[in-house]
């Protein structure tokens, strides 16, 4: 039994909290659901290591000038699992396949045409200048990923799962384990591009990977200790010296996301700018992210650097205030009266969540601002953040996609989470971003737009964030690190 | 028998009704959009809403509920709206994990408790019945989780007797299921052995002091015999209910257990439902378990029959 | 006179075995009528098994009646309605069951239990129901300090005086005793009988009076009934009966009764088997054992009927 | 003893008197008096012990994380640099509140239901069905549901504990009701005209006593852990308020590193129960006459 | 011990606890049994009869109960000494009980057959289909109708009668030496009863089996026992061999005793009684136990507890009174 869910020269085994909830790419947005996808499925383009949109399944991208229209040219021979070949008919299907029920299908608005002059070629036109359109098409979230052609008529979640990636789905069984098999026709990306990121020359090195679904944070490092996991993801920070005394075992922190304090600005007790701020002067984030169980970083800014808008110390001014005397003045000229509740909103489901809300209501304590915390489930806790409802003031999340792709990904969270109305600065700051063709003009907006959130306080930075993950590091001597998880061009040994 | 098998059946028809009207109501009073869980992280609201309505959550809850009845009507439990699957085969994959589980368990459980009960009884405030009362009391008040963690660093990682976590269905071999499933197993019966144990001395002290265990006495049966036979068996029913009552309770909420060893079956599932707010499979779940828990405890009633000739039913 | 018990053929089967297998039928009670007056004591005796116990339960409607009709001061408490009518009657009707062990709450002190049907008619302060509780003690020979007590602590004779008493408890018009008496000693059982002839004397009470002790039988009842293997065979008063029993089985009863010093006349031991109740031979129940049986007895049923007076008996040998 | 045999004679026992003599009679119980002790003493420290411990329970000192057991912190410090001695003092009143409220909610309407079934025969197989389809909802879900309508506070966990609990308690009172219904001296009573009420009450509830009185002490053991589940997902008191479940849930990825989290709730809960099924004990040898109490 | 007897019963005491007291039940009682031979042992209900029974077997509720004094020699051995096991093995075969509850002292989940057949392969090593049809024998044997098809009747479905039987069918099963019957035909009528004491009879003759026989009904006594103890309050007041206790009973208690017994060829109106009632075990009297109810108790009586005047001629009384006037004082014993 150890043995055959155990080592096998034939098979990595992956520990992860959870399962997919769905393969179908058009609606997984989740990580669980994405490091499974990314290696079912491909686009027509993907992010390489820098997160930069570069070709997959496309060969060759034309952008016209205006930047209304984008002639892909497809790769030829590449087959879908089915063992049919890919054309630019179902790259089209796929397309309308999207803007039927994505949830992101919002994206393709401005979509006026598609468009297959022949088999190898597909061209999209839209009716507006889209300065970061390859950009969107590049996120690995709700990603654009070519299925078959008859797949297009499949409701949400019941596309057969079937792409053109290095592996195929082979077993899955929800709460327990999913099994990924070598794809033995894939066609490798001959252009002669290494392996980047999520595109490049991918090759399976191994028969099948299989990834076990242990949401018990003890179970997937005893799962490692006695090989019956060769790589685990999410151990919390604080039981990392169990893995770090064993020779054999390795761990790497991977820094991918941030986290925030979301404001709901249309709450009574945070619906005024001076409030919000007099709450941000409070805080300060080492005792977060001492509390948070997982590998933080201190950084104040909404891109990653490296990235091509990441704006160094820029907005560093609204980042750790750490100051609870100037707060509790802050809020009393605000009209914070003693006694009043600011309501802090947070689930169980995610710890790192629900322990910032929990320093937070301590350090609102210290600046005289009195709290109630509320563990709700994730479910309403997600809920009540999109709607606004459910008479929360502050809660707590994490954003992983939104700092590595840029400002298109962020523009939804920052309007929707804290129900910002009514700012032009922010809108004219957006607007610009998307109608310049120049990357300078469009960083300037991202400045504009990063201090506005940052200023009012619609939400607040805590820290860069990611995971711990570990690994065996004699079965996987050469695993590359990304923010999704990649199997391709691992050897197992 | 059968005609009460049958009476009985009859009137669980109804009750499952019930149980659907109030899984229903019950899940509309939840807070929380499955539309909204669903769309995932920064969809926007008119995703939300096409996906409502495309669930037909946006209609009236009397036309949701008619509809989800009169397909519950022709046998259709409808299709969970996260797992990409109809809610009969979600159920079917994981019931089999969830009563291997709960039978292994009960295995363990019953002789255990029974027997640490008897011997409790017998040794009425001895040092036997102290420990065996201790025992008892340890496993409902250290936490399952605990234990659960313990086992598995010393039975996995440190003796490697054991795999830590994972489900190996039957069909793969015999050992290699119990194997997987024992450890859970152990964990589950610790916490209901000692419920087992104390209710069966409890009932074994109403037996032991009655007039006809002085007359398996006269007879010269020996303690042991006086002990299983006589009393042993005149609590039978209280032993019974208990053993029934933990066999739902197995099979319905090791939520815990299954959660450590990573074992894929109903409990957790009912509980991602709820928290995923997974209406159908839900809705679907609690009637299947209403079904389970009513075949179990008819069962338990004809066994009253069986073990206690005074019970008699109308 | 007006009966304030009346059984008008009534029987009682039982159903044998359990679960699917076709039960058999035991025929416990087939076809007995009987009539109690006011200030009556109808003596009940017979072979054991032969149903006396279940025509007590039957008549304070611890069993329902197979067939037939049972009314109590003139109510049926059988067929539709019954349920009502014996509810109504249910404050003057007592029974004394057969074992006093199983009739008393193990958890309920004596004095408690005594008084279950007064607390249950209500109406009585606390000391006043003390000292009811201490009369009726008084009455049937316990120490008052008995009140406190369990049933447990007491001696078969002990428990079976603490039924009774709870049985007079209050009042009642008409008491079903099932071997009241039997586990008493003689100068109890001397005392108890007395004392249910005063109340009967004093208060008009009737009783249907089972046992098995025929002197004592003999000087409670004013009729007595035999029954044997779920019928009546005989009834009369208690001087004909005595004097001149006319069934044979009667008459085999009588002559078993063990005398002190030795017995008057030998003994004439009745041979044979009792009839099964599960299928019932036919013609009378008793010619399997009877000196006298002719091959009719075997055949036909004798008829239950009046041989003189109010002297009935079912024999095709008796004038 | 023989005192109040004597006033007896001459004086009616009153109900104040009985409830005395009862008295007397648990404290001659050895386990009694230990389970009553422990109770007890568990009692004064949910009580008095906030008065006592000056340590704020939710004050956080992050300098000061998981911190074993030491002179300064008793029973160490969690995750938030958090005094586990002055959780777990703050914490003892709020789960032993909630598991006697769910015992004893749980305990009544179980046995209400249970006596029904088990001595109305009419509806027996009604009842118990309708006890099966409240088995059928998982505990979560009915605390999630009594949340949302009632809001969250530690009056949904026990409502939605109890209810929970009510099936269960039922089907095992039930089960003795099956049995003593069947007697001699039901049937006397009944011959009498004794009410069903009075049947219930003076008959079949005293001889069921015994797995019922075991049946509650373990829902109280097991409403406190499961509080900690249900506050964990947020149904119920929130968290920074400590309670010994959700000091446990806090604590539980760290069961090996900070085993001092866990400990000494589990402890706490222990001696809970402990004390609980000695006081059950005591009280069911009381009710039984035929068991001599030892002095 | 004298050779001649089978069982002897000295100085036994019995306590009870009762509201947290040791209360005596019976005290120093003596009796003895002679192969072949049976003990009648009448007396008032409640003045230890059972008690004295059972100590024989040690069958008391071991918590509350404590023999305080006594021996009970069988075969030169005190059973009160005797291991567990060894005890465990004289049960059912060698001594046998007849209890006097017979609903209560049979288990209602096991069918008679069972428990009848139960002793057998106990003691007698039969296999169960053997000691079932045994049973249907005993059964048959004790007058039960259609005993076949009612070996496998649970006890709650017989009459009382029917129960009593099987309680003497399971006693006997084994043929033991000594019978121990705690009124064993209460519940019978006089026809079966005849029958059972016969049985009893044959096997005393057949085996030597010896009987302690327990009963009311002194027509039963009379007719059937070879020597009678007479029980007062937890003592033994008279004893006598053959029917000279009924012609000249010499202990006031046995007087009133034999006047109470009603008669079956006479109507009577009243039956006589001895006045007053059994002393309240906690609260005992002093001197004579009888004496409150006694017509004819002297001054002497309430003070001094009298003991057993052996009278000769194997009689003997706790009543110094009468012995004296019959002018038979023996030795005392
Ligand atoms: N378990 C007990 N606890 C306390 N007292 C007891 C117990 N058993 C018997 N007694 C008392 O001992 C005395 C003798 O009882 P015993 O059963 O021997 O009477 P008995 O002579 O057999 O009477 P009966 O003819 O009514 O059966 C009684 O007063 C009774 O109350
Ligand atoms: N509850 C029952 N179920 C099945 N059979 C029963 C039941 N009660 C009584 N019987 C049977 O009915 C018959 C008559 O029983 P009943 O108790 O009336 O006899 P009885 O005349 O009182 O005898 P006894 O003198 O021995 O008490 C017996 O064969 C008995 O086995
Ligand atoms: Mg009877
Ligand atoms: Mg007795």
């Amino acid at each position: 039994p150890a043995q055959s869910q155990g080592k096998n020269a034939e098979t990595i085994i992956y520990g992860n909290t959870a399962g997919p909830g769905t393969l179908d790419p058009f609606v997984g947005s989740s990580t669980v659901d994405l490091e499974v996808m990314h290696h079912i499925f491909e686009g027509l383009v993907g992010m390489d290591a820098n997160y930069a949109a570069k070709p997959m399944l496309a060969s060759k991208i034309d952008v016209a000038p205006d930047g209304k229209t984008f002639t892909f040219q497809l790769r030829k021979g590449v087959k879908f699992h089915n063992g049919k070949e890919m054309t630019a008919a179902d790259v089209q299907a796929s397309f309308e396949r999207y803007r039927k029920l994505s949830p992101n299908a919002s994206v393709l608005a401005d979509v006026t045409e598609y468009s297959t002059p022949d088999p190898y070629t597909f061209i999209i036109k839209l009716s507006k200048t889209n300065a970061v359109f390859l950009d969107v098409l590049k996120s690995p979230v709700y990603p654009f990923v070519v299925l078959p052609a008859e797949q297009k008529d499949k409701p949400a979640r019941e596309v057969d799962i079937i792409g053109t990636g290095p592996y195929k789905l082979a077993e899955w069984r929800k709460d327990s384990h999913l099994t990924l098999e070598k794809f033995d026709d894939y066609a490798v990306d001959t252009t002669g591009k290494p392996a980047d990121g999520l595109v490049g020359k991918k090759e399976a090195l191994v028969r099948n990977v299989r990834y076990r679904f242990m949401p018990e944070a003890n179970s997937r490092i005893a799962a490692l200790q006695t090989g019956e996991a060769d790589i685990i993801a999410n151990v919390p920070r604080d039981l990392v010296a169990r893995i770090e005394g064993r020779p054999d075992l390795e761990v790497r922190r991977l820094l991918a996301c941030q986290q925030y304090f979301i404001v709901n600005t249309q709450q009574p007790g945070t619906d005024t700018p001076e409030m919000r701020q007099a709450i941000r002067t409070a805080i300060g984030v080492d005792d977060i992210m001492a509390a948070i169980s997982r590998p933080t970083k201190r950084s104040h800014a909404m891109t990653i650097p490296g990235g091509e808008y990441y704006n160094g110390d820029l907005n560093n001014q609204y980042y750790d205030q750490k100051n609870p005397k100037l707060a509790g003045e802050l809020a009393r000229k605000a009209g914070y009266k003693p006694g009043q509740k600011i309501q802090l909103m947070t689930t169980a489901t995610y710890p790192e969540f629900r322990d910032a809300i929990l320093v937070l209501s301590e350090q609102l304590k210290e600046a005289g601002i009195d709290s109630e915390v509320h563990v709700i489930d994730w479910a309403t806790n997600a809920a009540n953040m999109q709607s606004g409802g459910g008479n929360w003031n502050i809660s707590s999340t994490q954003f992983c996609s939104n700092p590595n792709l840029g400002p298109q990904q962020w523009k939804f969270m920052v309007y929707n989470f804290p129900h910002v109305k009514n700012d032009g600065t922010l809108d004219a700051a957006y607007d610009k971003f998307y109608t310049s063709q120049d990357l300078a003009d469009r960083k300037t907006a991202w400045n504009q737009i990063e201090k506005q959130v940052l200023d009012q306080a619609y939400m607040i930075k805590i820290a860069d964030t990611g995971l711990i993950q570990a690994l065996n590091k004699k079965r996987l001597p050469s695993f590359d690190d990304y923010y999704i998880n990649r199997f391709w061009n691992v050897p197992l040994k | 028998m059968l005609r009460l098998i049958t009476f009985r059946l009859a009137h669980a028809v109804p009750i499952l009704l019930i149980i659907a009207v109030l899984a229903f109501l019950l899940m509309q009073l939840l807070p929380g959009d499955p539309a909204v869980l669903m769309a995932g992280e920064g969809a926007t609201p008119q995703a939300i809403q096409e996906i409502r309505q495309r669930l037909n959550l946006d209609q009236p809850l009397v036309r949701q509920l008619g509809t989800w009845l009169l397909h519950l009507a022709q046998g259709d439990l409808g299709s969970s709206l996260q797992l990409n699957q109809t809610v009969v085969s979600a159920v079917a994959e994981r019931l089999p994990v969830s009563l291997s589980l709960a039978a292994i368990s009960l295995l363990i459980t019953v002789p255990a408790g029974i027997m640490l009960g008897v011997v409790a009884a017998y040794a009425r405030d001895s040092w036997l019945d102290a420990v065996a009362m201790a025992v008892a009391l340890i496993g409902v008040s250290v936490p399952t989780f605990w234990i659960a963690i313990l086992s598995v660093i010393l039975f996995s990682v440190t003796l490697g007797w054991l795999p830590s976590a994972g489900y190996v269905p039957l069909s793969e071999g015999f050992v290699p299921w119990l194997l997987a499933l024992i450890q859970p197993a152990i964990v589950l019966a610790l916490f209901q052995i000692g419920f087992l144990a104390r209710m069966t001395r409890s009932a074994m002290l109403d037996v032991l002091d009655q007039d006809f265990i002085r007359t398996a006495r006269a007879k010269g049966v020996v303690e042991s015999v006086v002990l299983w036979k006589h009393a042993f068996r005149n609590t039978l029913i209280a032993v019974l209910t208990v053993v029934g009552y933990i066999f739902s309770l197995l099979i319905g909420g090791s939520v815990i257990v299954e959660q450590v060893f990573a074992l894929p079956g109903v409990g957790r599932l009912v509980v991602q439902a709820v928290l995923t707010r997974d209406y159908p499979l839900v809705q679907g779940t609690l009637l299947l378990f209403g079904f389970i828990f009513v075949l179990i405890n008819i069962a338990t009633d004809i066994l009253y029959l069986i073990v206690d000739p005074r019970v008699r039913y109308d | 006179m007006n009966p304030i018990v009346e059984l008008a053929e009534v029987s009682k089967t039982f159903a044998l075995g359990r679960g699917s297998r076709r039960p058999q039928l035991l025929h416990a009670v087939s076809d007995v009528s009987f009539s109690i007056a006011a200030e009556e004591t109808l003596g009940l005796v017979g072979e054991s098994g032969s149903g006396k116990s279940t025509i007590g339960r039957m008549l304070v409607g611890v069993y329902p009646a197979t067939s037939g009709r049972i009314s109590l001061f003139g109510r049926d408490i059988t067929g539709s309605g019954g349920k009502a009518n014996l509810a109504a009657v249910r404050r003057r009707l007592q029974f004394v069951f057969q074992d006093p062990h199983a009739a008393l709450n193990p958890r309920m002190q004596v004095g408690d239990a005594i008084a279950e049907p007064l607390d249950i008619a209500g109406g009585l302060d606390r000391r006043t129901r003390l000292a009811r509780i201490g009369d009726l003690l008084d009455m049937v020979g316990l120490p008052r300090s008995s009140a406190e007590r369990y049933p447990h602590e007491f001696s078969g004779g002990q428990r079976q005086r603490i039924v009774i008493a709870r049985a007079l408890a209050l009042k009642p018009d008409f008491i079903v005793c099932d071997e009241a008496v039997s586990a008493l000693d003689v100068s109890m059982q001397a005392q108890v009988v007395n004392l249910l002839m005063d109340l009967q004397r004093e208060f008009g009470l009737s009783y249907l009076f089972i046992a098995h002790d025929l002197a004592v039988v003999r000087s409670v009842s004013t009729r007595v009934a035999v029954m044997y293997a779920g019928s009546l065979v005989e009834i009369a008063s208690r001087k004909a009966l005595y004097e001149n029993p006319l069934h044979p089985y009667t008459r085999a009863l009588l002559d078993a009764v063990p005398r002190v010093k030795g017995a008057a006349k030998p003994r004439q031991m009745l041979q044979g088997e009792p009839p099964s109740l599960i299928d019932p031979p036919a013609g009378c129940r008793f010619a399997s054992r009877c000196p006298l049986a002719e091959p009719r007895c075997r055949v036909e049923t004798p008829k239950f009927r009046p041989v003189g007076g109010d002297h009935h008996v079912a024999c095709h040998l008796v004038a | 003893m023989t005192d109040a045999a004597l006033d007896f004679a001459t004086d009616p026992p009153t109900w104040r008197h009985r409830a005395w003599k009862m008295a007397i009679r648990l404290f001659r119980h050895r386990s009694f008096r230990i389970g009553f002790g422990i109770t007890l003493l568990l009692v004064v420290v949910a009580t008095f012990g906030p008065l006592l411990v000056k340590t704020d329970p939710t004050a956080m000192q992050m300098r000061f994380r998981f911190r074993p057991p030491s002179e300064r912190f008793l029973m160490g410090t969690d995750g938030f640099g958090r005094d586990v001695f002055s959780r777990f003092i703050y914490g003892a009143q709020l789960s032993l509140w909630i598991g006697l409220w769910v015992a004893v909610l749980s305990g009544i309407a179980g046995t209400f239901f249970g006596v029904l079934s088990g001595y109305v025969r009419a509806i027996d197989s009604l009842v118990m069905r309708v006890m099966d389809a409240l088995l059928a909802f998982p505990p979560i879900l009915l605390a999630i549901g009594v949340n949302a309508a009632l809001g969250p506070q530690v009056h949904s966990v026990i409502i939605a504990l109890s209810v929970s609990y009510i099936p269960r308690t039922a089907r095992i009172v039930r089960a003795s009701a099956l049995v003593v219904r069947e007697l001699d001296y039901v049937q006397a009573a009944k011959i009498s005209g004794a009410s069903g009420l009075r049947i219930v009450w003076r008959h079949i509830l005293p001889n069921s006593i015994g797995p019922l009185l075991v049946q509650l002490t373990f829902v109280f053991a097991y409403a406190i852990l499961a509080e900690a589940a249900l506050s964990f997902l947020g149904i119920g008191p929130p968290p920074p308020t400590p309670s010994w479940g959700n000091i446990i849930a806090e604590g539980r990825d760290y069961a090996v590193e900070a085993w001092w989290i866990m400990l000494f709730p589990g402890i706490g809960i222990s001696l809970a129960a402990l004390g609980m099924n000695l006081l059950g004990d005591g009280l069911r040898d009381v009710l039984d006459p035929r068991l001599k109490i030892e002095g | 011990m004298s050779e001649s007897n089978i069982l002897e019963i000295s100085g036994l005491t019995v306590e009870f606890r009762s509201g947290g007291r040791w209360i005596t039940a019976i005290r120093d009682v003596d009796l003895t049994l002679a192969p072949r031979q049976c003990l009648g042992i009448v007396g008032e209900s409640g003045s230890g009869k059972s008690v004295t029974a059972l100590s024989i077997l040690r069958l008391h509720p071991a918590k509350s109960t404590r023999i305080a004094s006594g021996r009970i020699l069988y075969q030169g051995r005190d059973l009160l000494a005797v291991a567990p096991g060894e005890l465990a093995r004289i049960r059912g075969s060698e001594i046998a009980m007849i209890f006097q509850d017979p609903m209560s002292s049979l288990n209602p989940v096991l069918t008679i057959g069972e428990q009848i057949g139960e002793t057998l392969r106990i003691h007698q090593g039969l296999n169960r289909a053997d000691a079932l049809a045994k049973a249907v024998g005993l059964l048959d044997m004790v007058r039960i109708p259609d005993a076949r098809r009612r070996v496998a009747e649970y006890p709650h479905r017989l009459s009382g009668g029917m129960r009593q039987r099987v309680m003497i069918a399971m006693a006997i099963a084994c043929r033991p030496k000594i019978l121990i019957a705690d009124e064993p035909t209460t519940a019978l009528d006089v026809t079966v009863q005849a029958q059972i004491l016969n049985l009893l009879r044959d096997l005393r003759e057949e085996l030597g089996m010896s009987v302690i026989l327990i009963s009311h009904d002194m027509g039963v006594i009379s007719e059937f026992t070879d020597k009678i103890a007479v029980m007062y309050a937890g003592q033994v007041v008279e004893q006598a061999v053959g029917d000279g206790l009924f012609d000249a009973p010499m202990h006031p208690y046995t007087s009133g005793l034999l006047r109470a017994i009603p008669n079956i060829d006479r109507d009577v109106d009243r039956l006589a009684t001895i006045p007053g009632s059994i002393p309240d075990a906690a609260r005992m009297v002093p001197g004579c136990r009888f004496h409150p109810r006694c017509p004819e108790a002297l001054e002497s009586c309430r003070s001094e507890a009298p003991a057993m005047i052996d009278l000769g001629g194997l009689r003997q009384t706790r009543c110094p009174p009468r012995a004296e006037r019959q002018g038979m004082i023996g030795g005392r014993s």
